[in-house]
This record gives structure tokens, C-alpha cells and sequence, in this order.
């Protein structure tokens, strides 16, 4: 096993892995920017190293500054986490070369699903079922001839892609051409590479994933699903598992379509198979689901996998790392219970959801059985404009989805975060709303939806009260300042007593 | 009256005035007993018009964060006067978000075209393009690639 | 389903069941005692109301203040949590009579298990092992001839009894009468009963128990096992599920024979049926387990349970309460991975585990994946002397034993309380020694092993930074007071920003 | 040698002299450099001899609170003259924990015999009998029914 890690992320990944390597008995090396010297990150690591300055590039993006402060820590290992450097295959190799572990999948594993067009190619010969399309065409014609085999509405994307970049839905043959040539430019800006695929659109999809994890010796499992279509901005918000949609038998086979997937590129550690699932598959003799992508590292949303599969994501990424073996096989598992993660974001649903930042005045995160709360700030904290802004992620596991929202909604409403604008309102809205309790939620929906979950004025009572909190506020607490309440305490020179009790 | 007080957010205005231990609110001709059972770390427990309150409130500066029964309201302390005022700008682009300036596309004095693209914006994943909203002259650019600006801040003015 | 519940309790356990009661969108009604005026749970409930004077006979143990303030404050129900009048048959009877319903099991069943004698002879009749000996003696002779037949050591106590009053244990022959008239004279004074029973004394066993949960139609299922030998002051100190002692069979047996023990008192709501485990039961030919007693109410050690049988037990309280079904079958349930509880007492192992009363200076909990707190208390709360110095039950769950050990391990070392001496360096001790990684530990192993629990001298290494730390302490934050470190901040007037970082 | 300073502990004596920004601290001939990283909210992070330890620190008058790697020391501030003299009561009776008297057996004068329970206290769930240690006779009874004591407050003290 190894002896030191170091964590290649910041926020509340980093800290997630701190733990795990912390109950495992390893040591821990944070690394920072120096916009985030004072993070909790920093503070919980056995030691911390300066990477560079706050851009992503100088920093956490900084493949050698990365590979020079764990060899100079003496660490074993590295973890990336999610985002940042967690899918490049060349810093893996890097990692490798450098004589330490890339805690993740192969090098080789990253490089087969990084590309879509490969990607996709290889689920077809593996048996997985794709979304009907063609790859390499290059002439118009061949895209028109395409496009009406498939039947519009399609979708061409960058077959180097991701993350939207180069893709374009198109709804009628006359669209066509126009669009292929703004995804190609596009294509050719963001990724070097102008080839494009194209492939039927399918408007009205959820989007569920299927957990895998497996080791170097050839085991690999699927922990079921997680239901993920809950979106805006084309990233994910809330998750659940099990996904309402799917029924026993559509589980088992696309638990059989991840794992066939995995193999095929001899995936080991933790991985993500991604697919679209038509929430009317019979209306174009459709195939009820698809594969759309991997994700080849530990996903955002895994801690609802690990309450309802009973495992722990983190400890075993470790230890399969350290060549161990996974000692379970696919009979081991079952669901318990529900789960569901609401991701709290520094964000503002009324202004298109796009970030806050500020100095956080309080952040009160809610306690209780069956709440998880994954964090990486607390009061003081400086949310800033330099990274992604999730503040945290709530995480509720109960006996059933009823109950599972009921907790959702009592741990929401108990979530305080003053000093930037957060979702958590929203979020309130979506937990509330009666298409989220009958599960029919696609990946459109907040986009569809969006007006009636924005919040609404607050009845007159609730506003009138929290003026009169607001006003009283600076009476209450500006005066017990001007005359220090420490004088009936036991230490006057306690400096950190605050400001005590106030009573009429 | 000694201990009158009058507070304006946004654009409503509170009256508060003591009344024995206790303290009577008024807004809109609405009045309402207030007791404050327990203050302490940014809570306070009241008693409004005998219901009890639990409210978490910070300020800074002229803001106030107020968090009851879990939604929470920003409000702004106002002096009453003149409201609805702010970031009037006549022509001027603003930043929708806090975040760095990656480029500037455009000088003073050039004629830009409804739609162009001024300048770029980066914050966290995102790449914010600010166009523009109407065929004209740049009067002043106000911000240099690289620059960090806050949500709000004016990024440049167009002649009118 | 009821609108309002009061709590007739205090602590950790009244704000547990505040939060099933607001997930479940019941309101809630808070009791205290004037000692609790400023405690967690009044601040935590919809509303609150005083009893009476800290001595708990004049406010937790007052029936009449208790019923009339759940009439005051129009609730539909009481729940009595764990302890004071929660396994009170006639208070029990008095909140039904007053029309409102007692969340716990019949007044009937309390009182049937409450006399020690009458439990013992209706487990035998359904069949159900008892501790080898007699009930019903009264002459000397009886009860000689009585221990001879079951053999020395022998336990006479008290039939009326509880708690370890008018109990002793009879190495030999000469000393029995002597212990029959002690132990008679205090079960006199402690019960108004000088009944007696007698059995063979099981030294080094295991105190193992049964949840069982039935609803008032008569469905009625076991929760499995709590392994709770280890205790100081005959009082559980940490529990863990699943029982490293028991094999599948064992549990099994066990299980029909707690389901059998509670179908005996036709039982409904939530219970425990404990279990004597003896660990070399073929030394006496005994059987390998007897009936205890049963606990006709929700356990301290409720967690455990919750976590790894997959199930809320307060929230179904609750609802059977109100007359629901409960909806599961036994073969619904299983055990999933491995849960540990351990009690945080403000004590000091060192003076006799005797309690230790002040004001929180300090009180972080520890946080993370798989760690669950049930608290009643934070920074600043007052522990005084009138009530159980239970400040915290830290409870853990993972996919197996080491790993929830390890996670554990974890926990309590960030556990950091200020301002009264805590058992959380003695259950550390415990957690590392080999005879509980071993799961060989019996009710007596804390006794026999004192000793080598007790915390050791600290290295020198630790002891001197320990020195520096509050030598520079007094420099740091006195100095930071004389000179508030607000100026730099963005609002002087912010009274609840606390002393800010501190930079040489 | 301005900043020298010399605190007590128990029965221990640091030293610790400012060195530039750091410290250096010394105890039986042992010296180490001492770094404050960091110190908020009754937390420190120091560097010692290059080390980093993170301290939780609080202060209740004389004592001081420190828990480092999950172990927590409780410390008392002593002027560093004479130690190991509390509680040195001849003959006094002390309560082992705070708690409630419940009842006092004896009165001033009265002879007792060793094992002879003299008072009874309640704390929580327990009862505590404070018994005789020796044959002897009551000097003096501090503590009457109903009262309310700290631990080691002494209750009743005999003539020797």
C-alpha cells in the first residue's frame, strides 16, 4: 500500500480523498494556487505545496509543477480527482513515467474514450448499443444521405469533442449544411480536428449512467445506475439512484451493456458509462437506450453509488491503484434504499445560473441521519471566480425515493450560506415540483421548466419577517459589540467566546 | 419617541419602535409585536406577533442576508431616498458575472456592428462573449485583457 | 398521521426525533427543565415549553406537567424517547387516558416486562432460553438446594428489580445467606419488593441484543443483533452490528427466539430483547444464549441499527404509532456492512468514569462519509450534573468490520471537545487494542482491562507541543483581542466575524 | 532579551523567546523553532522543528485546553512556586463529582466508625456514599441537604 498520496484537485473532492487516505493510514499532500492558500483543503492535509498562481493553467493544470511536487513530498501516488487533469491520458503517462502511480485507469484506457468517433466505433463492434449514425462521413451529400436515413431531428457533433463544443442540432434538410460548417470551424478551433459525426437527436432523453469499477486483474462490476437528468447548462445539478425509469429488466441489460463497454478497453479503477435513455422508445422503433460516453475517473455524483452499493468508492480507487485485487463479483451487489445528491452551487438560477462569489458569511451545513453533506468550504471562506463554484454537495440516503425527498427537503431548508447567491431555493423548487415526484424529468426540463421553479416573491408574512430580522439584526448585535457581553463569563481574556446570548 | 427607527431595504420602509422589553414593527400600515427571545452567532430567535421566528442573518456593508424557515432573501440597506437607480448606465456594457477579461476586440472610437463581438470574458468552465446590442461607436473601453472585473462592473460604453 | 408531537426528553435523542418529526412534516413540541433553558433541543423544536426545576422528578419525570403541557399545546402525541418515563407503564396509561396516544408499545407489555420474575416465567413458557434457576423461593434451604443444583457462581437479584439493585453474585455455599439478606434488604428499599430470584452467574459472557419492531397488526419482525459488552457501570459504552461472536445459525436462533419473546407480550412498536451470550458454552453444557430482559422502548443504540438494517426506526415509531402498517416482511431485511457506536460521555476514565460538568469551550464534530453524530450539544452549551452526560453518540458505518474500525479510529481523533474531560482517548484505546480487533471481548472486559485503556503518558515529543500550543495560544488570541483583527475587513460593524487569521 | 517569556504548567516550565518571526521554545534543555501558519477560531497550525501540528486550543481561566492528533491534554497555568499542594485538607472528605447532596448522615461531634456512611450525594443517574475512612470523630460539616457541590469541593472534614 502506499505511504503518501498526492491529491492533484482542490474543494470538497480533495478533501473526500483526504479521508478515505486518512483512514486507510496514508499520508496526504494538498496542492494549492495561491488564490487558495487559506482553502480547507489546504488546512486538512498533512502537508501542502504551492503550485502557482490562481489561473487553472499555472496551477492545478500544471502537469509538471504537479509531477515535481509529489516527487519532491516523496509520494507514492497521485489522484486527481474530477476536472482538471483527471482525463488526460498524457498526464497519466507522465505520472507513470515519473515512477508513481496515476491513481485511475490506464493511460491507454483515457486515449480510447477521449476520442467520440473511436469511442463509438468500438462500443458497435463490442455489442453496445450506440445512437443510430454514421462516422467519418466528409461531403455534404453523404451527411444528407445520412441525415435521412436516421430522420431529422440529428445531431452532428465534433468527433474529437466534448462539452458541447462543435455540435449542432438540426431539425430540417435545409439547416443541414449551414450547420456543418459552423460545428466543423468550431470543431477545428477547440480540438485541432474537423471531423464531425452525426446521429439521430433525441429531444426528450434522460440521462443515466452506470458506475463500474474494477481491478488490474480482470475483475470488473457495474454498481447500477444513477439517474442524472437534471441539468442546466448541459451539467448535471441533482442525481439519483435507483433512476425512476428504469425497470429491473432495462437495469440488468444496460448494467451488461457498461460492463461490455468497460472490457473493451480493458478499463480498471473507477469508470462512468454513460447513456441516453429514450423516455419513448416506441416512437421511432427505437432502441430504449444508447451509449453516449466514459468518463474515465471518479464521477461528481459517486457518493450516491456508494450509500446505496454499500461501498466505498474512494478506498477501493486507492487500493486497486496499489495493485490489490477487488475482492467482490457482481452477485455481491444490491441497491439499498435511495439516494440523491443536490449539488450546492455559488450560482444564481434568476441571472441564467451563472456563478456568485464573495466571501462566505456563514455556511451552515445540516446534520443528521441519512445526510451527507461533501464540502469544502465553511464561514470565511472565499468563494472566487477562478474555479468551479460548488460550495457542496448535499447527499440524503433513506429507505425509499418518498422519504429520500422528504430528508432532501428538510436538509435544504436547513442550509445556510450567506455571502453568495446559491441554488439551494431552487433546488427547493425542484424537490417540490410534481413532474421531479413522478420522475419525469429529462434533460430539458429545467430548461422548460425554469420560470415556475425561479422563487417565487415571498408571501408578504415571510418578507415582512425577514426585515424585521434584518433591521433588528443591527440593533441586537452592533450593540452587544459597543458593550462586550464576555463580562459574565469565566475568562474575559477568552478571545474566542463570541458574542454570548442576548436576552430582554 | 426617542428610539424611533426608521430602515429602508431596497424599497421598503420598516418602522421600529421599543415597546417595554419588546419592539412593535411597522411596514405598509401593517403593525406587528417582535420579541427577540435569543440572539447569538448570527441567529436570532424571535416572537413575531406571538409565532416564533428562527432567522440567520450577516451583513455586509450595506447588505443583509436573512435566512427564515430555509429561503434566503439579500437585502439592501437603502438611505430611502431615490431607489431603482442603480448601474443606470445609458450605453454601457456590463459584466454578467465576476471573472477575468481574455480579450478585447475592440478601441475607442471604432464602429461596431449589432451583434459583434466586443469582448471576451472567462470564469470557471464558461467563455462569456459581450456583444454588441446595436449598431455604433465605442465611446470607452474600461477594461484590459487580464483584468479581473466583478458581476456588474462596466466593461465599455457605447456612444448613444 | 399526527399534526404535533411533544418530546418528553432532552439532549441527543429529543433533537433526533425533532428530525423525524419534521420529515415527516409533523410539528414539534420541545419540554425543559429551567437548567435547559438555553439547550439544543428547545432551540431546535417548533415551540417549547418549561416544566418545571432541573431536578428531573420536577420536570422529565413529572407526568402531570408532561401531559398537560402536550394538552396545553394541542399535540396529538407524546414520545418518551429513551429513559425517564419511557418504560413507565403508568404514564403510558395516564397519555392515553388523557386522549392522546403514547408513542411506544401497550401499557400492558411495559408492565409485563417490567417485573424481572413474571418476564422471566412467560419466556419460558414461549419457549425461550432463560439463564438456568429458579423464581419462587423463599426459605434459605430453597435456595441452596436451588444453587446447588445449577451450580456455583450463582446471581440472586432482585425480581422486582433493574439497574443492578439488590443483585449479588455467590462464589460458594457459605456465602449465600448472607447475599440473600443484602440483596433482600435492598430490593426492600430500592422496589417496595423483597422477592428474589436466582440463577447461574455467567462470568465472562457477552451482552448481546435483539431489535424486534412490530406494528399494532400484528406484524412483527427482528432487526438483528447489537453486540454491547462493552460497558463500565454495567452502562453500554460502545455497540456494533453485526456481533463478531454470532454465527449465521446463532442469529438465526436468536432471532425466532426475540420475535417469540415480543409475540409472547403480543408487542408492538419498536423493542429490544437482550440476550446473555455465553462465549464457552460447552463448559457447562448450557445453551449458547438465554433471555435478559427486554427494553420496551427505542435503544441509545438505535443507530446501528438504523444503518445497517436499512431502516428509519423513529420515523416508523412514528407511523405505527398513528396506526400504520408496517409494510416489511423478516425476509426483507438483511445486514448491510458493519456499524459502530461509541458514546461520547463528559467523564473521566481515569477518576472511575465519574462525571465531568462544565461549559463547552470546544465541540467539533467529526464529518465525512459514513460518519453519522447524534448530538445535543455545541460550542458554549452548559453540562451540568442533573442529567446523563451523554454528549454525543458517534456512530460509523462501512462495508466491513477493519474498515469501519479504521473509520472510527478516524473520527474520534477529530472529535475535539473542550471544557470537560471526555472518554473519547479511552474508547480510542479500545478501538486499538487487539482483544476488540479480535471481537473477544466480554461484559467484563473493560474492568480487567482498565489499566492498559487508560491513557498513557504522551510521548515528550507531543507533550511539549501540547505546552507551546497553549503557551502561544495566550499570545496569540490575547493579542489579537487587544488589537481587534477587523480593520481589514469589509464591515466593522459585522459583529460575528471572529478573530481573523493570524500571519506573522 | 525583551520578549523572554517563562509560563508553568503543572509541574513543567517552557520557555519561549521570539527568533525573527518564529519562536523558539525550550523545556529541560530541549529547544525547538516554533511557526504560527496560521491561528483562527481557537485552531492553530504551527510548524515545529519544520514539522506541521495543528492544535486546538481554549482557555477556561488558569487552564488551558489542547488537543493535538485526537489527543486532548487539559493543562493548568501555575505561577511555577510550589506544586502539588490542592486539595491538601487533612481529614476533608471531598466529592468525587459535582452533584446534589441528598443526605447528610452526621452532625458536628458525632462519632463514627470506618466504612460508616456519613453522606449521600446524586449526580445523574447514580447515587455516591461518602463514607468514613477511619474510626474518628466529625470536625466540621460543610455540605447540608439539597446542596449543590463541585467535584473536590470538600463536604465534611474529621478531627485528626
Amino acid at each position: 500500500m502506499f505511504n503518501k498520496i498526492l491529491i492533484a484537485n482542490r474543494g470538497e473532492i480533495a478533501i473526500r480523498i483526504m479521508r478515505a487516505c486518512r483512514e486507510l493510514g496514508i499520508k496526504t499532500v494538498a496542492v494549492y494556487s495561491s488564490a487558495d492558500e487559506h482553502a480547507q483543503h489546504v488546512q486538512l492535509a498533512d502537508e501542502s505545496i504551492l503550485l502557482g498562481s490562481a489561473a487553472p493553467k499555472e496551477s492545478y493544470l500544471n502537469a509538471d509543477a504537479l509531477i515535481q511536487a509529489a516527487l519532491a513530498s516523496k509520494a507514492d501516488a497521485i489522484h486527481p480527482g474530477y476536472g482538471f487533469l483527471s482525463e488526460n491520458a498524457s498526464f497519466a503517462l507522465k505520472v507513470e513515467s515519473a515512477n508513481l502511480t496515476f491513481i485511475g485507469p490506464s493511460a491507454d484506457s483515457i486515449r480510447a474514450m477521449g476520442d467520440k468517433a473511436e469511442a463509438k466505433i468500438l462500443m458497435k463492434q463490442s455489442g453496445v448499443p450506440t445512437v443510430p449514425g454514421f462516422e467519418g462521413l466528409e461531403s455534404d451529400d453523404d451527411f444528407k444521405k445520412a441525415a435521412k436515413e436516421i430522420g431529422y431531428p440529428v445531431l452532428v457533433k465534433a468527433s474529437a469533442g466534448g462539452g458541447g463544443k462543435g455540435m449542432r442540432v438540426v431539425n430540417a434538410e435545409n439547416e443541414l449544411s449551414e450547420a456543418i460548417e459552423s460545428a466543423r470551424s468550431e470543431a477545428l478551433n477547440s480540438f485541432g480536428d474537423e471531423r464531425l459525426l452525426i446521429e439521430k437527436y433525441l429531444a426528450d432523453a434522460h440521462h443515466i449512467e452506470f458506475q463500474v469499477f474494477g481491478d488490474k486483474h480482470g475483475n470488473l462490476v457495474h454498481l447500477f445506475e444513477r439517474e442524472c437528468s437534471i441539468q442546466r447548462r448541459h451539467q448535471k445539478i441533482i442525481e439519483e439512484t435507483p433512476s425512476p425509469l428504469l425497470t429491473p429488466e432495462l437495469r440488468e441489460q444496460m448494467g451488461q451493456a457498461a460492463v461490455a463497454a468497460a472490457k473493451a478497453v480493458n478499463y480498471y479503477n473507477a469508470g462512468t458509462i454513460e447513456f441516453i435513455v429514450d423516455s419513448q422508445p416506441s416512437t421511432f422503433n427505437l432502441q430504449p437506450f444508447y451509449f453516449l460516453e466514459v468518463n474515465t475517473r471518479l464521477q461528481v455524483e459517486h457518493p450516491i453509488t456508494e450509500l446505496t452499493a454499500g461501498i466505498d468508492l474512494v478506498q477501493w480507487q486507492i487500493r486497486i491503484a496499489a495493485g490489490e485485487k477487488f475482492p467482490f463479483v457482481q452477485s455481491d451487489f444490491h441497491q439499498h434504499g435511495h439516494a440523491i445528491e443536490c449539488r450546492v452551487y455559488a450560482e444564481d438560477p434568476s441571472n441564467g445560473f451563472l456563478p456568485s462569489t464573495g466571501s462566505l458569511l456563514q455556511f451552515i451545513e445540516p446534520h443528521g441521519p441519512g445526510i451527507r453533506v461533501d464540502s469544502g468550504f465553511s464561514t470565511g471562506s472565499e468563494v472566487n471566480h477562478f474555479y468551479d463554484p460548488l460550495l457542496a454537495k448535499l447527499i440524503v440516503h433513506a429507505e425509499n425515493r418518498e422519504t429520500a425527498i422528504q430528508r432532501m427537503q428538510t436538509a435544504l431548508s436547513e442550509f445556510v450560506v450567506h455571502g453568495v447567491v446559491t441554488n439551494i431555493d431552487f433546488m427547493q423548487a425542484v424537490m417540490a415540483h410534481e413532474d421531479f415526484a413522478q420522475g419525469k424529468v429529462s434533460t430539458r426540463w429545467v430548461e422548460q421548466t425554469l420560470r415556475s421553479l425561479l422563487p417565487d416573491v415571498q408571501q408578504q408574512a415571510d418578507q415582512l419577517q425577514s426585515l424585521i430580522a434584518a433591521a433588528l439584526a443591527d440593533v441586537v448585535f452592533v450593540g452587544s459589540k459597543s458593550q462586550p457581553a464576555v463580562s459574565n463569563e469565566t475568562d474575559p481574556f477568552n478571545p474566542w467566546k463570541q458574542t454570548k446570548s442576548y436576552r430582554n | 419617541m426617542d428610539n424611533f427607527m426608521k430602515i429602508n431595504f431596497d424599497t421598503q420602509t420598516l418602522e421600529i419602535n421599543p415597546s417595554g422589553d419588546n419592539y412593535v414593527a411597522s411596514m405598509d400600515g401593517k403593525t406587528v409585536s417582535v420579541q427577540i427571545i435569543r440572539a447569538e452567532y448570527g441567529r436570532m430567535d424571535l416572537l413575531i406577533d406571538g409565532k416564533r421566528v428562527t432567522a440567520y442573518v450577516s451583513s455586509d456593508m450595506a447588505k443583509r442576508w436573512v435566512t427564515i424557515n430555509g429561503h434566503t432573501l439579500m437585502l439592501t440597506k437603502t438611505s430611502g431616498a431615490k431607489q431603482g437607480v442603480r448601474h443606470e448606465h445609458a450605453g454601457g456594457l456590463i459584466a454578467p458575472m465576476p471573472g477575468q477579461v481574455r480579450s478585447v476586440s475592440v478601441s475607442v472610437g471604432d464602429i461596431v456592428k449589432k451583434g459583434q463581438t466586443l469582448l471576451t470574458m472567462e470564469a470557471m468552465k464558461m467563455e462569456i462573449r459581450i456583444q454588441a446590442l446595436k449598431d455604433g461607436k465605442v465611446k470607452s473601453v474600461f477594461a484590459a485583457q487580464g483584468q479581473t472585473v466583478e458581476r456588474e462592473q462596466i466593461l465599455i460604453e457605447m456612444e448613444e
